[in-house]
């Protein structure tokens, strides 16, 4: 399988779309496009068990290696593992049913679309990169188009919100690319993941560069404090914007969190472990609470957003393989339900116009379709078994339980706490617009799903499923790389 | 210490520069801020030339500089007029307050 | 052995039919859903019955113990090396026996509902709920892994949800499926916390593996986890602990039980088999089926399971008295009944004759279930017929519905534990096993039979006789209901009347061995009196139209007044989650997000903002500021670089 | 004390004292006429030092160029007996006390600064001398500089007429009569 073709076929698209002349044109081929990236996709994810079935166990498969700038040694350096298998699956889920839902932007059409698509490629690219120089190559070109998304299509203060998303993402950024240049300057002139991984840093230096790169990528996956972009940005964003932002940009973050952060850099991990664990556990339960109390159906996604990818972060803090597995399960997991969260958010707005919690009620008996579909990711936030949510909770509750004493304890049980109180707030979200009497006469006249629309929530309703139902592969995929990590952080 | 040398004419242009100095700070007319620079011109000019006069007597640099300098003022001082009578067709004023367009 | 496809199918084919009416219904079933559900389940039924029977009487006893068998250890997801959630199958005494009640009653509401839903809109919805219910509740009792358990324990929660807010537009409903829910997920909170804690010190979430290591106090396992201890207590007390938590909470047990009077919003069938007769002693099987662990390891988390139950059967019993809503009566009923299970598990002990209580508590179970799905079929009826659920607009009814009436009957007199009908054997069980072994919760238990007579044969006066002439209009009283409706209520009268016989503890025992029951005729003669007495109270208050209730509740006043608001719980409930989360911790998390962290990063882009602006100012395109700042520099760095850095 | 040291005190005082009046007074046209002082003042030092050509072209081109100049412009640009208009008491003040530091900050320096004597004795320079040396090619010589200033002198000058012209193009574009280059848009 050559990994080449994750990002040549979105390179692609994007350029077919520039030439396309009508919207339809644009629309087809965006639609084409992300359908092949997601078969591809998932001929990656059947090559990648094959190989491992066939008893390949190199760290990283498909791997491909060409000189890009030799004198700083710089290297086009891509493969993948399991980590990288299931985001690239995730990543083009999201996309697919970005495409999808966004059939109906009538405003510089092509524009969206190519943007779309150049962010997906950053994302691809982002996963498969074992180089850290490109990995932070695809990770600003996934910055950028989020700005033109939201400053051009956004509503509300979008401009604001474009800005501070921007802005945010941008010092993120800066603080990674000084946590790179801090390994590459110190770890021998490399810029190379894998090579990288086998040198040792000494350990003061490590406690220097890890919050650096950590904070930086957490600043992607609204680490607590650095979170507020995520409120703003999301109820700015265009439907399907909000969707990348969530389903794939703030995984940008978690992976390398996990990847660059943890897994290079174990003695600062280490270090700062307490320190990630009480930012988590806060964001976990402060999160949820915060939700309780927004009346706009994107701020109360928003916020969940923030509640649920805390989980993430306490896993990656936890530091054990089992709450390592979670924390990339609840990244998968999150991704496709927020996802699909926005989508089905975005058709009732498209339909009602509002997104004021208390302006709606009842719509189940208008559009029975997009309320089921709001039900199953409702139910899939609050980790009901059967969606994926839970299966990812229970992994990372599982992981933190692990570790035998009592602050982890506690913060495992406040990290638990929340499941009360996202029921709490996701059932309010529920029980105010999809049931109760419908409160606004004209509301009658709307119409369910648009085939576009469906398709959409069923792609992301048969992922969040299927991880739910069958957890299995998912976690086979992931937990044999989360213990390479592990064993980096153990010393083996 | 009476008699003259080289601390008297240092002397001269240096309080002839900072005297310059004072009126191009000072001055809001464009013109006299024009005569304050010849005036911290000359004070080098002068300067130029006691350095000659009292440290290389057998050589012309100073001298040459000088001259130059001279040639370089007239320029200068064309040139200047010529934007200043510009700036007075344009802006009807030639003081320095009204010309602060570089600001933009 | 037990044949693992028979019994897969079981849960299995209610899980068709909820995906097939529940894809497709609206379309394609729009008639026929209730038909193929109710056929499904016929089928789960008789695979249900043949296992049983096979279990009880072929191969299940070896060397006259009943053997416990486990099947199909599906690896559905694995944490670490021995600990992973296997979906499997747990055969022994007390999962058949669930297995019977469940799909049983599940197939009469199923059968009900066929005539009691007729005409509903979303009628193949409905069904494919059921369905979902149903599934939900055999896996969960029949799961042989305390994970798998807790899936399925989610799994019966949301699917009571849904029915109970079936008739969504209905703000009471939404109101009440979204309070179950909640209450029942704080409880489920603590089942999680405990399974964490239990599965942590086992080291296996196996629950055959985790009873037989936590159950020998010398092992290793149990060694350190009491030697790890919090708050005073051991590890493992706080795992029983929590875990009974969950259990209170699915259980309606008290504090935990505001959600179950509200539940009753849903169709009055759902309540009949959630509410009723499966899915809230889903609590107490999860006690029996962790019975040695509670037993042997953490008695003092049985006693307060013994207290609790207690305390909910006579804090139900009193309030139920007062109550007019006929659901509402029911439903405290139902939580009176739990109590007593519960506490019969309480006062158990494990193995021999001591283990008598758990064997009553099963026992009771099973006969509860069928009476008290009787009397909400019953009740379903009587409103079908009404068209309300207060017991006031209902009256002389007897004449009416003479099959509810007669049938009705038999449950009163099975809950109030009149011979030879069901509940008298059970009941009888419970109190022996109280008498012996914890005198105080004995006699509350007695008073509470007591109670429960009275308010169940107020409820029966209030309804059938009474008034003799009803104030609904009888114009537009129908027919007593249909065959569907007539058919499970005679089933189950039969259930009732007879269900006591069965020589019960001869099949469940907590160890196996058959466990021969020994009914007193001295001990049963307090009960008894006292239940009848209960009786003639109801027959004398409310047989005929007078003012002799209302005499009686103004000579209890304050106390009449606190029973009748349920001792006003629900708004301590209410004051603790509006004022202080919402108020208090929620209001401030939002604010302090949006204000204070929001408004530092704000007030980082003001602040840049601010300094440019006096940056510009520098800018001004004055020349000779410029030359002034340029003067001075310059000066400045001379007199440094001349005087100071030489 | 000789005629000489008179004389260059004499020439001092005539220099600084026009200067400041130069810078200070208000009346514009008498601030032209103290430059004019002033650099007859410094044509007459360098007069006492022996200069005689540098003394010339002092006189030539400042006093007899620049100076025209600046009262040239200052009929074009001002009207006759206007006042100029005062600087804020604070510039002032701010930029008297800068340049007093800064200029005692070079006198401090200056005199604590021994300058070589140099053994020999300079002769006056001729003007011949001058000009074979100007154009001289050789290590010693000013040709470059000479050409270069020459060039300079020319751009100026162009710049000047440049600078000076009126623009025409502002005065025909009347209303109604829209260029080219504006149909395009809008």
């Amino acid at each position: 399988m050559n990994l080449l073709l994750l990002i040549g076929l979105p390179v692609l698209t994007a350029l077919a779309v520039l030439l396309s002349r009508n919207k339809q044109q644009v629309k087809w081929i965006s639609l084409l496009g992300s359908l092949a990236q997601l078969g591809l996709a998932i001929a990656l994810l059947f090559a990648f068990r094959q190989e491992r079935a066939a008893n390949n166990t190199a760290q990283m498969l498909f791997e491909q290696h060409y000189k890009l700038f030799a004198a700083l040694n710089i290297n086009f350096h891509i493969g993948v593992d399991g980590i990288s298998v299931a985001m690239v699956l995730l990543t083009s889920f999201v996309v697919m049913a970005g495409v999808l839902v966004s059939w109906n932007i009538e405003k510089m059409t092509k524009e969206f679309y190519f943007l779309l698509i150049l962010l997906a490629l950053g994302a691809y690219g982002f996963f498969i990169s074992l180089d850290l120089f490109i990995l932070f190559f695809f990770l600003e070109i996934s910055v950028i188009p989020k700005y033109l998304l939201i400053g051009i299509w956004g509503s509300g203060r979008k401009e604001y919100s474009a800005n501070k998303l921007a802005l945010m993402l941008m010092g993120g950024s800066a603080l990674i690319l000084v946590g790179i240049l801090g390994l590459y300057f110190t770890a021998g002139h490399s810029f190379d993941l894998l090579s990288l991984s086998k040198t040792n840093i000494p350990g003061n230096i490590q406690h220097i560069i890890f919050p650096f790169l950590f904070i930086g990528f957490g600043v992607f996956t609204a680490l607590f404090p650095f979170h507020t972009w995520v409120p703003d940005g999301h109820s700015s964003a265009p439907t399907a914007g909000s969707m990348f932002l969530a389903g794939i940009s703030m995984k940008l973050g978690g992976y390398g969190c996990l990847r660059v952060a943890t897994y290079l850099l174990p003695e600062g991990a280490k270090e700062y472990a307490n320190i990630i664990i009480i930012l988590s556990a806060i964001a976990i339960l402060y999160g949820a609470f915060a939700t309780m109390m927004q009346k706009d159906l994107k701020y109360i996604n928003a916020y969940s957003s923030v509640s649920h990818v805390g989980f993430s972060l306490l896993g990656i803090g936890m530091l054990t393989q089992t709450a390592i597995t979670g924390a990339l399960l609840q990244m998968v997991s999150h991704g496709l339900m927020t996802a699909l969260f926005f989508a089905v958010i975005g058709m009732i707005y498209d339909r009602t116009h509002t997104r004021m919690v208390a302006e709606m009620g009842g719509l189940m008996k208008v559009m029975p379709f997009i309320s089921t579909v709001f039900f199953i990711v409702g139910l899939c936030s609050l980790g009901l078994p059967g969606l994926s949510g839970f299966v990812a909770e229970i992994t990372v509750f599982m992981g933190s339980w692990q570790v035998d004493d009592t602050f982890h304890r506690i913060a495992t049980i406040i990290a638990a706490m929340s499941i009360v109180v996202t029921a709490v707030y996701i059932l309010r979200a529920i029980g105010q617009t999809v049931m109760g009497p419908v409160k606004n006469e004209n509301f009658l006249q709307l119409k369910d799903a648009t085939w576009n629309e469906k398709w959409a929530a069923i792609i992301l309703v048969a992922g969040i499923v299927a991880i739910g139902v069958a957890p299995g592969w998912l976690n086979n995929l992931l937990r044999p790389a989360a213990q390479v990590i592990m064993d980096r952080i153990s010393g083996k | 210490m009476l008699a003259p040398g080289l601390y008297h004419i240092l002397f001269i242009s240096a309080a002839l520069f900072f005297i310059g100095v004072y009126g191009f700070l000072t001055r809001r007319n464009l013109i006299t801020m024009l005569m304050s620079i010849e005036l911290i011109l000359n004070s080098v000019n002068l300067n130029f030339i006691a350095f000659n006069k009292y440290l290389w007597p057998q050589k012309m640099d100073g001298l040459f500089f000088t001259v130059f300098i001279i040639a370089i003022a007239a320029a200068e001082a064309a040139l200047a007029i010529a934007i200043i009578i510009n700036l007075y067709r344009s802006h009807q004023s030639i003081d320095v307050g009204n010309a602060e367009d570089l600001k933009y | 052995m037990p044949n693992a496809t028979t019994i897969a199918l079981i849960p299995l084919l209610p899980l068709a039919g909820f995906l097939l009416l529940g894809l497709f219904g609206q379309k394609l079933f729009k008639k026929s859903a209730g038909l193929i559900g109710t056929a499904l389940l016929l089928a789960a039924t008789i695979l249900a019955l043949y296992t049983a029977y096979e279990y009880f009487f072929v191969y299940g006893k070896v060397d006259g113990v009943y053997q416990k068998f486990v099947l199909l250890q599906l690896t559905w997801l694995e944490f670490y090396k021995g600990v992973s959630i296997d979906m499997g199958i747990i055969i022994d005494p007390i999962s058949v026996m669930m297995l019977v009640v469940v799909t049983f009653i599940s197939l009469m509401v199923h059968i009900y509902s066929l005539g009691y839903m007729k005409g509903e809109k979303r009628f193949s919805t409905y069904y494919s709920f059921l369905g979902l219910f149903t599934f939900s509740m055999l896996g969960l009792v029949l799961a042989s892994n305390i994970f798998q358990m807790y899936i399925f324990w989610e799994g019966v929660g949301v699917s009571s949800f849904l029915l109970i807010g079936f008739y969504y537009d209905k703000p009471s409903a939404v109101a009440a499926c979204k309070k179950a829910f909640i209450v029942t997920r704080f409880a489920d909170l603590g089942f999680l916390i405990g399974i964490l804690v239990l599965s942590y010190s086992a080291g296996t979430l196996d629950i055959g593996t985790l009873i037989q290591r936590l159950t020998s106090p010398e092992s290793n396992v149990v060694k350190t986890a009491t030697a790890y201890s919090f708050l005073g207590a051991s590890a493992l007390t706080w795992g029983a602990a929590l875990v009974f938590i969950g259990g209170a909470g699915k259980s309606a047990m008290f504090p935990l039980h505001i959600w179950l009077p509200d539940a009753m919003e849903g169709p009055t069938p759902v309540s009949a088999l959630i509410h009723a007769a499966t899915m809230v002693v889903a609590g107490v099987y999860l006690v029996a089926r962790l019975f040695p662990v509670f037993s042997i390891t953490t008695p003092g988390v049985l006693e307060i399971v013994g207290w609790v139950g207690a305390l909910s059967a006579i804090l139900a019993a009193v309030i139920a008295c007062t109550q007019t809503d006929i659901k509402r009566v029911l439903a405290y009923s139902t939580m009176s009944q739990i109590g007593f299970m519960m506490f019969a598990l309480g006062v158990s002990k494990y193995g021999g004759e001591a283990g008598s209580g758990y064997t009553a508590s099963m026992f009771h179970l099973f006969t509860h279930a069928m009476f008290k799905a009787l009397l909400f079929l019953g009740a379903g009826a009587v409103i079908h017929y009404v068209h309300s659920n207060d017991i006031k607009d209902m009256g002389g009814l007897r004449k009416y519905l003479p099959i509810t009436h007669i049938t009705f009957l038999i449950a009163c007199l099975a809950i109030a534990g009149i011979p030879p009908f069901a509940g008298f054997f059970s009941k009888e069980e419970i109190l022996h096993a109280a008498y012996q072994n914890n005198m105080a919760v004995y006699w509350i238990a007695l008073i509470t039979s007591g109670l429960t007579a009275f308010y169940m044969f107020r409820l029966y006066f209030s309804i059938f006789w009474n008034k003799e002439t009803p104030t609904f209009a009888k114009a537009t009283a129908g027919k007593e209901g249909g065959f569907a409706m007539m058919l499970p209520l005679v089933l189950l009268g039969v259930g009732a009347a007879a269900a006591g016989f069965i020589p019960f503890g001869e099949f469940v025992s907590i160890d196996g061995k058959p466990l021969v029951s020994k009914i007193n005729l001295v001990f049963s003669i307090a009960p008894v009196a006292l239940g009848l007495t209960g009786i003639m109270a109801a027959l004398w208050l409310y047989k005929k139209q007078n003012n002799r209730s209302a005499r009686l509740a103004a000579s209890l006043g304050g106390f009449y007044k606190a029973a009748y608001h349920k001792f006003y719980i629900d708004e301590i409930y209410l004051f603790i989650t509006k004022k202080i989360i919402f108020n208090l911790i929620a209001r401030p998390a939002a604010w302090f997000d949006r204000n204070v962290v929001d408004g530092l990063v704000n007030l980082t882009g003001t602040s840049i903002q601010a300094a440019s602006e006096g940056i510009k100012k520098v800018q001004s395109g004055k020349v000779q500021q410029y030359a002034i700042y340029f003067l001075t520099g310059v000066i400045v760095l001379a007199a440094l670089f001349i005087y100071i850095w030489k | 004390m000789n005629g000489s040291t008179v004389i260059f005190y004499l020439l001092a005082a005539l220099t600084l004292v026009n200067g400041v009046l130069s810078v200070s007074t208000r009346q514009i046209f008498r601030a032209a006429i103290y430059l004019l002082f002033t650099l007859i003042g410094i044509a007459g030092l360098y007069f006492w030092l022996n200069y005689q050509f540098i003394a010339a072209v002092q006189v030539v081109v400042y006093v007899g160029g620049i100076v025209v100049l600046i009262i040239f412009s200052i009929f074009l640009t001002q009207q006759a007996g206007e006042k100029l208009q005062k600087q804020k008491i604070g510039r002032k003040l701010f930029a008297a006390l800068a340049v007093f530091c800064g200029f005692g900050l070079t006198i401090i320096q200056v005199y604590q600064h021994a300058f070589y004597e140099p053994a020999e004795t300079g002769v006056p320079v001729s003007v011949a001398a001058i000009g074979q040396k100007m154009l001289s090619m050789n290590d010693e010589g000013y040709a470059l500089p000479f050409e270069v200033v020459s060039m300079l002198l020319l751009a100026a000058m162009i710049g000047c007429i440049v600078i000076a012209m009126k623009e025409k193009k502002i005065t025909d574009n009347e209303p109604g009569t829209s260029s080219p280059d504006h149909t395009g848009k809008e």
